[in-house]
Protein backbone atom coordinates (compact mmCIF):
# COMPACT_ATOMS: atom_id res chain seq x y z
CA UNK A 1 0.00 0.00 0.00
CA UNK A 2 1.62 3.34 -0.91
CA UNK A 3 -0.18 6.63 -0.53
CA UNK A 4 1.89 10.08 -2.10
CA UNK A 5 0.61 13.19 -1.55
CA UNK A 6 2.66 15.64 -3.97
CA UNK A 7 2.91 19.00 -5.96
CA UNK A 8 4.71 17.80 -8.39
CA UNK A 9 3.71 15.67 -11.33
CA UNK A 10 3.30 11.85 -11.50
CA UNK A 11 3.62 9.63 -14.61
CA UNK A 12 0.52 7.87 -14.79
CA UNK A 13 1.48 5.36 -17.44
CA UNK A 14 4.76 4.28 -15.27
CA UNK A 15 2.76 3.81 -12.15
CA UNK A 16 0.34 2.03 -13.42
CA UNK A 17 3.06 -0.52 -15.15
CA UNK A 18 5.16 -0.46 -11.84
CA UNK A 19 2.16 -1.30 -10.06
CA UNK A 20 0.66 -4.28 -12.00
CA UNK A 21 3.87 -5.67 -12.87
CA UNK A 22 5.72 -8.79 -11.44
CA UNK A 23 1.96 -9.64 -9.98
CA UNK A 24 1.47 -13.39 -9.71
CA UNK A 25 -1.10 -13.87 -7.31
CA UNK A 26 -3.30 -10.86 -8.39
CA UNK A 27 -5.26 -11.35 -11.61
CA UNK A 28 -7.09 -8.05 -11.54
CA UNK A 29 -6.02 -4.64 -11.78
CA UNK A 30 -8.41 -1.45 -12.03
CA UNK A 31 -6.52 1.92 -11.94
CA UNK A 32 -8.18 5.50 -12.57
CA UNK A 33 -6.93 9.09 -12.76
CA UNK A 34 -8.52 12.48 -12.63
CA UNK A 35 -7.51 14.66 -15.48
CA UNK A 36 -8.69 18.79 -14.89
CA UNK A 37 -11.49 19.77 -17.29
CA UNK A 38 -11.29 22.41 -19.12
CA UNK A 39 -14.82 23.92 -18.06
CA UNK A 40 -16.94 26.37 -20.34
CA UNK A 41 -14.99 29.74 -20.35
CA UNK A 42 -11.99 28.53 -20.68
CA UNK A 43 -10.07 27.59 -17.95
CA UNK A 44 -6.87 28.86 -16.52
CA UNK A 45 -5.44 26.74 -13.66
CA UNK A 46 -6.89 24.47 -11.22
CA UNK A 47 -5.70 25.50 -7.98
CA UNK A 48 -5.81 22.61 -5.40
CA UNK A 49 -5.50 23.66 -1.39
CA UNK A 50 -4.91 20.83 1.13
CA UNK A 51 -4.59 19.91 4.46
CA UNK A 52 -1.03 18.94 5.12
CA UNK A 53 -0.68 15.96 7.65
CA UNK A 54 -4.30 15.10 7.52
CA UNK A 55 -4.41 14.48 3.99
CA UNK A 56 -1.75 11.81 4.29
CA UNK A 57 -3.88 10.22 7.66
CA UNK A 58 -7.25 10.28 5.78
CA UNK A 59 -5.85 8.35 2.56
CA UNK A 60 -4.28 6.10 4.32
CA UNK A 61 -6.97 5.26 6.06
CA UNK A 62 -9.11 4.66 3.53
CA UNK A 63 -6.70 3.04 1.63
CA UNK A 64 -6.24 0.75 4.61
CA UNK A 65 -9.56 0.24 4.84
CA UNK A 66 -10.09 -1.19 0.92
CA UNK A 67 -6.97 -3.69 1.53
CA UNK A 68 -8.74 -4.85 4.30
CA UNK A 69 -12.53 -5.33 2.81
CA UNK A 70 -11.31 -6.34 -0.03
CA UNK A 71 -8.76 -8.90 0.48
CA UNK A 72 -6.59 -6.54 -1.91
CA UNK A 73 -2.80 -7.46 -2.93
CA UNK A 74 -2.31 -3.76 -3.48
CA UNK A 75 -3.22 -0.27 -3.54
CA UNK A 76 -1.76 2.59 -4.28
CA UNK A 77 -3.07 6.59 -3.85
CA UNK A 78 -1.52 9.10 -5.08
CA UNK A 79 -2.93 12.91 -5.38
CA UNK A 80 -1.41 15.94 -6.26
CA UNK A 81 -1.82 19.81 -4.90
CA UNK A 82 -1.09 23.28 -5.89
CA UNK A 83 -1.85 24.65 -9.78
CA UNK A 84 -2.24 22.32 -12.67
CA UNK A 85 -3.43 23.16 -16.24
CA UNK A 86 -6.36 21.40 -18.62
CA UNK A 87 -5.43 17.93 -19.15
CA UNK A 88 -2.79 17.77 -16.53
CA UNK A 89 -3.39 14.34 -14.51
CA UNK A 90 -4.30 15.70 -10.24
CA UNK A 91 -4.89 12.07 -9.01
CA UNK A 92 -4.85 8.54 -9.12
CA UNK A 93 -5.85 5.15 -7.66
CA UNK A 94 -4.67 1.68 -8.11
CA UNK A 95 -5.92 -1.26 -6.87
CA UNK A 96 -5.18 -5.11 -7.57
CA UNK A 97 -7.23 -8.04 -6.58
CA UNK A 98 -7.69 -11.57 -7.30
CA UNK A 99 -11.10 -11.05 -9.71
CA UNK A 100 -11.99 -8.07 -11.28
CA UNK A 101 -15.17 -7.11 -9.55
CA UNK A 102 -13.29 -6.98 -5.88
CA UNK A 103 -10.43 -4.31 -7.82
CA UNK A 104 -13.54 -2.43 -9.27
CA UNK A 105 -15.34 -1.95 -6.28
CA UNK A 106 -12.63 -0.97 -4.34
CA UNK A 107 -11.15 1.35 -6.34
CA UNK A 108 -14.45 3.10 -6.88
CA UNK A 109 -14.67 2.84 -2.91
CA UNK A 110 -11.63 4.96 -2.93
CA UNK A 111 -12.78 7.70 -5.22
CA UNK A 112 -15.92 8.06 -3.25
CA UNK A 113 -14.30 8.53 -0.08
CA UNK A 114 -11.13 10.47 -0.90
CA UNK A 115 -13.51 12.41 -3.23
CA UNK A 116 -15.64 13.70 0.13
CA UNK A 117 -13.40 12.72 3.01
CA UNK A 118 -10.13 13.55 2.35
CA UNK A 119 -9.07 17.39 2.86
CA UNK A 120 -8.65 18.69 -0.72
CA UNK A 121 -10.39 21.78 -2.00
CA UNK A 122 -10.09 22.95 -5.68
CA UNK A 123 -10.70 26.33 -6.87
CA UNK A 124 -10.58 26.94 -10.66
CA UNK A 125 -9.54 30.56 -12.39
CA UNK A 126 -10.70 31.67 -15.42
CA UNK A 127 -9.60 34.73 -17.61
CA UNK A 128 -12.23 36.27 -15.63
CA UNK A 129 -12.43 35.05 -12.25
CA UNK A 130 -11.72 32.22 -9.41
CA UNK A 131 -14.16 30.37 -7.33
CA UNK A 132 -13.85 27.56 -5.25
CA UNK A 133 -15.60 24.25 -6.56
CA UNK A 134 -18.79 23.50 -4.95
CA UNK A 135 -18.90 19.46 -3.45
CA UNK A 136 -21.98 17.71 -4.75
CA UNK A 137 -24.41 15.96 -3.43
CA UNK A 138 -24.31 12.95 -5.04
CA UNK A 139 -21.04 12.49 -4.24
CA UNK A 140 -21.57 13.02 -0.56
CA UNK A 141 -24.83 10.17 -1.85
CA UNK A 142 -22.44 8.04 -3.25
CA UNK A 143 -20.79 6.87 0.30
CA UNK A 144 -24.19 5.48 0.91
CA UNK A 145 -23.66 2.13 -0.96
CA UNK A 146 -20.60 1.23 1.13
CA UNK B 1 -4.96 25.71 20.43
CA UNK B 2 -4.02 26.27 17.03
CA UNK B 3 -7.11 26.88 14.39
CA UNK B 4 -6.63 26.50 11.13
CA UNK B 5 -8.96 27.87 7.77
CA UNK B 6 -8.98 26.20 4.59
CA UNK B 7 -10.15 27.01 0.99
CA UNK B 8 -12.99 29.89 1.23
CA UNK B 9 -12.95 29.80 4.85
CA UNK B 10 -9.16 30.70 4.81
CA UNK B 11 -10.38 33.37 2.74
CA UNK B 12 -12.92 35.33 4.36
CA UNK B 13 -11.07 34.68 7.93
CA UNK B 14 -7.95 36.07 5.94
CA UNK B 15 -5.38 33.87 8.11
CA UNK B 16 -4.70 30.27 7.26
CA UNK B 17 -4.09 29.51 10.87
CA UNK B 18 -3.52 31.34 13.99
CA UNK B 19 -3.35 30.57 17.95
CA UNK B 20 -6.19 30.86 19.93
CA UNK B 21 -6.95 31.47 23.81
CA UNK B 22 -10.34 29.67 24.93
CA UNK B 23 -12.01 27.92 27.29
CA UNK B 24 -15.16 27.04 24.84
CA UNK B 25 -16.24 23.52 26.42
CA UNK B 26 -17.26 22.31 22.69
CA UNK B 27 -16.87 22.93 18.79
CA UNK B 28 -19.94 25.03 18.99
CA UNK B 29 -18.90 26.85 21.89
CA UNK B 30 -16.12 27.59 20.21
CA UNK B 31 -17.80 29.08 17.31
CA UNK B 32 -20.24 31.19 19.30
CA UNK B 33 -17.03 32.96 20.69
CA UNK B 34 -14.92 33.75 17.36
CA UNK B 35 -18.62 34.98 16.00
CA UNK B 36 -18.78 37.40 18.81
CA UNK B 37 -15.07 38.78 18.15
CA UNK B 38 -15.33 40.43 14.57
CA UNK B 39 -17.13 40.80 11.93
CA UNK B 40 -15.25 38.46 9.57
CA UNK B 41 -15.72 35.05 11.75
CA UNK B 42 -19.51 35.95 11.78
CA UNK B 43 -19.45 35.48 8.21
CA UNK B 44 -17.27 32.84 7.88
CA UNK B 45 -19.43 30.29 10.23
CA UNK B 46 -23.10 32.18 9.37
CA UNK B 47 -24.01 28.66 7.79
CA UNK B 48 -22.81 25.39 9.53
CA UNK B 49 -24.41 23.15 7.20
CA UNK B 50 -21.65 24.83 4.50
CA UNK B 51 -18.73 23.52 7.35
CA UNK B 52 -16.75 20.71 8.54
CA UNK B 53 -14.38 20.57 11.65
CA UNK B 54 -11.79 18.52 12.19
CA UNK B 55 -10.00 18.00 15.56
CA UNK B 56 -6.52 16.89 15.44
CA UNK B 57 -6.56 16.41 11.63
CA UNK B 58 -9.59 13.71 12.43
CA UNK B 59 -13.22 14.96 10.78
CA UNK B 60 -15.55 15.16 13.94
CA UNK B 61 -18.73 17.18 15.02
CA UNK B 62 -19.88 20.17 15.88
CA UNK B 63 -20.76 19.22 19.27
CA UNK B 64 -17.86 17.39 19.97
CA UNK B 65 -15.77 18.31 23.18
CA UNK B 66 -12.68 20.45 22.96
CA UNK B 67 -10.73 19.20 26.07
CA UNK B 68 -7.56 17.63 25.31
CA UNK B 69 -7.63 18.91 21.66
CA UNK B 70 -4.38 20.80 20.09
CA UNK B 71 -5.36 21.65 17.11
CA UNK B 72 -8.86 22.59 15.36
CA UNK B 73 -9.30 23.35 11.58
CA UNK B 74 -12.37 24.82 9.80
CA UNK B 75 -12.99 24.15 5.85
CA UNK B 76 -15.81 23.58 3.64
CA UNK B 77 -16.85 20.05 2.37
CA UNK B 78 -13.83 18.35 0.09
CA UNK B 79 -13.57 18.51 -3.33
CA UNK B 80 -10.61 15.92 -4.02
CA UNK B 81 -10.41 13.31 -6.55
CA UNK C 1 -12.27 3.44 -29.89
CA UNK C 2 -9.63 1.16 -30.42
CA UNK C 3 -9.91 -2.64 -31.00
CA UNK C 4 -7.05 -4.34 -30.77
CA UNK C 5 -6.44 -8.35 -30.88
CA UNK C 6 -2.29 -9.70 -31.04
CA UNK C 7 -0.34 -12.59 -29.95
CA UNK C 8 2.18 -10.38 -28.62
CA UNK C 9 2.89 -8.90 -25.34
CA UNK C 10 1.45 -5.05 -25.19
CA UNK C 11 2.69 -2.25 -22.52
CA UNK C 12 -0.19 -1.76 -20.32
CA UNK C 13 1.27 1.67 -18.83
CA UNK C 14 2.66 3.04 -22.32
CA UNK C 15 -0.98 2.17 -23.36
CA UNK C 16 -2.44 3.98 -20.29
CA UNK C 17 -0.37 7.23 -20.79
CA UNK C 18 -1.39 7.17 -24.48
CA UNK C 19 -4.81 6.44 -23.76
CA UNK C 20 -5.05 9.17 -20.85
CA UNK C 21 -2.87 12.08 -22.59
CA UNK C 22 -3.64 15.33 -24.16
CA UNK C 23 -7.47 14.77 -22.59
CA UNK C 24 -9.12 18.28 -21.47
CA UNK C 25 -12.58 17.39 -22.14
CA UNK C 26 -12.52 13.91 -20.10
CA UNK C 27 -12.07 14.02 -16.78
CA UNK C 28 -12.26 10.46 -15.69
CA UNK C 29 -9.95 7.67 -17.31
CA UNK C 30 -10.29 4.04 -15.84
CA UNK C 31 -8.19 0.91 -16.79
CA UNK C 32 -8.37 -2.59 -16.21
CA UNK C 33 -5.60 -4.82 -16.87
CA UNK C 34 -6.11 -9.25 -16.99
CA UNK C 35 -2.67 -10.84 -15.50
CA UNK C 36 -2.10 -14.28 -15.56
CA UNK C 37 -2.39 -15.81 -12.28
CA UNK C 38 -0.37 -18.43 -11.12
CA UNK C 39 -2.76 -21.79 -10.38
CA UNK C 40 -2.41 -23.84 -7.40
CA UNK C 41 -0.31 -26.60 -8.32
CA UNK C 42 1.91 -24.44 -10.76
CA UNK C 43 0.86 -22.82 -13.85
CA UNK C 44 3.24 -24.05 -16.37
CA UNK C 45 1.64 -22.03 -19.66
CA UNK C 46 -1.83 -20.02 -20.24
CA UNK C 47 -2.87 -20.75 -23.52
CA UNK C 48 -5.67 -18.83 -25.29
CA UNK C 49 -7.41 -19.93 -28.11
CA UNK C 50 -9.82 -17.33 -29.90
CA UNK C 51 -12.54 -17.21 -33.06
CA UNK C 52 -9.98 -14.98 -35.89
CA UNK C 53 -12.45 -12.71 -37.61
CA UNK C 54 -15.46 -12.86 -34.90
CA UNK C 55 -13.19 -11.76 -32.12
CA UNK C 56 -12.58 -8.00 -33.84
CA UNK C 57 -16.37 -8.01 -34.41
CA UNK C 58 -17.66 -8.79 -31.15
CA UNK C 59 -15.03 -6.46 -29.01
CA UNK C 60 -15.60 -3.66 -31.70
CA UNK C 61 -19.82 -4.23 -31.25
CA UNK C 62 -19.14 -4.25 -27.08
CA UNK C 63 -17.22 -1.14 -27.20
CA UNK C 64 -19.41 1.10 -29.76
CA UNK C 65 -22.29 -0.28 -26.99
CA UNK C 66 -20.15 1.35 -24.08
CA UNK C 67 -19.18 4.18 -25.84
CA UNK C 68 -22.67 5.58 -26.76
CA UNK C 69 -24.32 4.31 -23.67
CA UNK C 70 -22.00 6.27 -21.84
CA UNK C 71 -21.31 9.24 -23.85
CA UNK C 72 -17.83 8.08 -23.57
CA UNK C 73 -14.91 10.40 -25.03
CA UNK C 74 -12.97 7.10 -25.96
CA UNK C 75 -12.68 3.38 -25.41
CA UNK C 76 -9.64 1.11 -25.98
CA UNK C 77 -9.66 -3.03 -25.77
CA UNK C 78 -6.45 -4.89 -26.36
CA UNK C 79 -7.21 -8.39 -25.67
CA UNK C 80 -3.91 -11.29 -26.26
CA UNK C 81 -4.39 -15.21 -27.47
CA UNK C 82 -1.85 -17.66 -27.90
CA UNK C 83 0.73 -18.66 -24.74
CA UNK C 84 1.28 -16.74 -22.08
CA UNK C 85 3.01 -17.22 -18.44
CA UNK C 86 1.59 -16.26 -14.88
CA UNK C 87 2.31 -12.77 -14.58
CA UNK C 88 1.90 -11.97 -18.15
CA UNK C 89 -0.60 -9.33 -19.21
CA UNK C 90 -3.22 -11.16 -20.73
CA UNK C 91 -5.95 -7.96 -21.79
CA UNK C 92 -6.79 -4.24 -20.84
CA UNK C 93 -9.59 -2.16 -21.47
CA UNK C 94 -9.37 2.04 -20.98
CA UNK C 95 -12.53 4.17 -20.82
CA UNK C 96 -12.79 8.34 -21.03
CA UNK C 97 -15.51 10.10 -19.46
CA UNK C 98 -16.34 13.18 -18.24
CA UNK C 99 -17.45 12.11 -14.72
CA UNK C 100 -15.83 8.64 -12.66
CA UNK C 101 -19.25 6.90 -12.51
CA UNK C 102 -19.87 6.48 -16.06
CA UNK C 103 -15.96 5.57 -16.80
CA UNK C 104 -16.09 2.96 -14.27
CA UNK C 105 -19.59 1.46 -14.90
CA UNK C 106 -18.33 1.44 -18.80
CA UNK C 107 -14.96 -0.21 -18.30
CA UNK C 108 -17.17 -3.19 -15.69
CA UNK C 109 -19.35 -3.19 -18.63
CA UNK C 110 -16.56 -4.08 -21.11
CA UNK C 111 -15.22 -6.21 -19.01
CA UNK C 112 -18.45 -8.27 -18.15
CA UNK C 113 -19.62 -8.24 -21.77
CA UNK C 114 -16.15 -9.55 -23.05
CA UNK C 115 -15.81 -12.14 -20.49
CA UNK C 116 -18.60 -14.19 -21.67
CA UNK C 117 -19.56 -12.71 -25.38
CA UNK C 118 -15.85 -12.67 -26.59
CA UNK C 119 -15.04 -15.74 -27.97
CA UNK C 120 -11.59 -16.40 -26.06
CA UNK C 121 -11.06 -20.10 -24.39
CA UNK C 122 -8.93 -20.00 -21.57
CA UNK C 123 -6.73 -23.40 -21.47
CA UNK C 124 -4.61 -24.11 -18.62
CA UNK C 125 -1.33 -25.92 -18.61
CA UNK C 126 0.66 -27.19 -15.55
CA UNK C 127 3.41 -29.80 -15.23
CA UNK C 128 0.92 -32.45 -14.88
CA UNK C 129 -1.90 -31.68 -17.24
CA UNK C 130 -3.78 -29.47 -19.10
CA UNK C 131 -7.63 -28.02 -18.52
CA UNK C 132 -10.04 -25.75 -20.74
CA UNK C 133 -11.30 -23.31 -18.07
CA UNK C 134 -14.66 -23.51 -17.42
CA UNK C 135 -17.13 -20.65 -17.62
CA UNK C 136 -17.98 -19.17 -14.28
CA UNK C 137 -22.66 -18.97 -13.28
CA UNK C 138 -21.49 -15.77 -12.05
CA UNK C 139 -20.05 -14.22 -14.94
CA UNK C 140 -22.89 -15.17 -16.92
CA UNK C 141 -24.85 -13.70 -13.70
CA UNK C 142 -22.94 -10.05 -14.07
CA UNK C 143 -24.53 -9.47 -17.79
CA UNK C 144 -28.09 -8.81 -16.15
CA UNK C 145 -27.18 -5.85 -14.19
CA UNK C 146 -27.00 -4.20 -17.63
CA UNK D 1 -20.79 -24.53 -45.69
CA UNK D 2 -18.08 -24.19 -43.24
CA UNK D 3 -18.04 -26.02 -39.80
CA UNK D 4 -15.79 -24.54 -37.53
CA UNK D 5 -14.75 -25.79 -33.73
CA UNK D 6 -13.04 -24.48 -30.89
CA UNK D 7 -11.68 -25.26 -27.46
CA UNK D 8 -12.48 -28.70 -26.18
CA UNK D 9 -15.36 -28.96 -28.64
CA UNK D 10 -12.61 -29.04 -31.73
CA UNK D 11 -9.93 -31.24 -29.50
CA UNK D 12 -13.07 -33.53 -29.27
CA UNK D 13 -13.85 -33.35 -32.96
CA UNK D 14 -10.39 -33.71 -34.26
CA UNK D 15 -10.57 -31.05 -36.46
CA UNK D 16 -10.84 -27.24 -36.30
CA UNK D 17 -12.67 -26.65 -39.31
CA UNK D 18 -14.06 -28.45 -42.51
CA UNK D 19 -16.62 -28.11 -45.17
CA UNK D 20 -20.41 -30.19 -44.74
CA UNK D 21 -22.76 -30.17 -47.33
CA UNK D 22 -26.06 -30.57 -45.80
CA UNK D 23 -29.80 -29.64 -46.47
CA UNK D 24 -30.27 -28.99 -42.81
CA UNK D 25 -33.10 -26.52 -42.18
CA UNK D 26 -31.90 -26.19 -38.31
CA UNK D 27 -28.70 -26.10 -36.22
CA UNK D 28 -30.46 -28.44 -34.38
CA UNK D 29 -31.22 -30.14 -37.79
CA UNK D 30 -27.35 -29.82 -38.28
CA UNK D 31 -26.11 -31.26 -34.92
CA UNK D 32 -28.55 -34.29 -35.13
CA UNK D 33 -26.91 -35.10 -38.70
CA UNK D 34 -23.48 -35.03 -37.24
CA UNK D 35 -24.12 -37.04 -34.12
CA UNK D 36 -25.86 -39.39 -36.57
CA UNK D 37 -22.13 -40.05 -38.13
CA UNK D 38 -19.64 -40.84 -35.76
CA UNK D 39 -19.00 -41.28 -32.36
CA UNK D 40 -16.74 -38.48 -32.01
CA UNK D 41 -19.71 -35.59 -33.12
CA UNK D 42 -22.22 -37.77 -30.88
CA UNK D 43 -19.78 -37.20 -27.81
CA UNK D 44 -19.01 -33.40 -28.48
CA UNK D 45 -22.95 -32.59 -29.09
CA UNK D 46 -23.86 -34.75 -26.11
CA UNK D 47 -24.98 -31.75 -23.60
CA UNK D 48 -25.92 -28.71 -25.86
CA UNK D 49 -25.99 -26.64 -22.77
CA UNK D 50 -22.43 -26.74 -22.16
CA UNK D 51 -22.48 -25.67 -26.08
CA UNK D 52 -22.82 -22.13 -27.91
CA UNK D 53 -23.16 -21.67 -31.77
CA UNK D 54 -22.21 -19.00 -33.73
CA UNK D 55 -24.07 -18.54 -37.76
CA UNK D 56 -21.38 -16.10 -39.68
CA UNK D 57 -19.56 -14.82 -36.47
CA UNK D 58 -22.73 -13.41 -34.21
CA UNK D 59 -23.86 -15.37 -31.78
CA UNK D 60 -27.48 -17.09 -31.96
CA UNK D 61 -29.26 -19.95 -30.86
CA UNK D 62 -29.99 -23.63 -31.63
CA UNK D 63 -33.15 -23.34 -33.46
CA UNK D 64 -31.93 -20.70 -36.00
CA UNK D 65 -32.66 -21.32 -39.18
CA UNK D 66 -29.62 -22.11 -41.47
CA UNK D 67 -30.62 -20.57 -44.88
CA UNK D 68 -27.97 -18.54 -46.67
CA UNK D 69 -25.20 -19.00 -43.28
CA UNK D 70 -21.72 -19.39 -44.74
CA UNK D 71 -19.99 -20.35 -41.87
CA UNK D 72 -21.08 -22.69 -38.59
CA UNK D 73 -19.13 -22.39 -35.29
CA UNK D 74 -19.30 -24.85 -32.42
CA UNK D 75 -17.64 -24.11 -29.01
CA UNK D 76 -17.88 -24.15 -25.39
CA UNK D 77 -19.07 -20.66 -23.24
CA UNK D 78 -16.04 -18.05 -23.95
CA UNK D 79 -13.99 -17.34 -21.25
CA UNK D 80 -12.04 -14.47 -21.82
CA UNK D 81 -10.91 -11.40 -19.97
Amino acid sequence: MRVVVQDAPFDYGKEAEAFADGRHDMGAIVTFAGIVRDIAGGLDVMEIEHYPGMTEKALKKIAAEAVDRWSLGDALVIHRYGRMGAGEKIMMVATAARHRKDAFEAAEYLMDYLKSRAPFWKKEHTAQDAGWVAAKDEDEAALDRW
Amino acid sequence: MDVLYFAWVRERIGVPKEKIETTAATVNDLISELRGREERYDAAFADLTALRVALDQELSEFDAPLEGVREVAFFPPMTGG
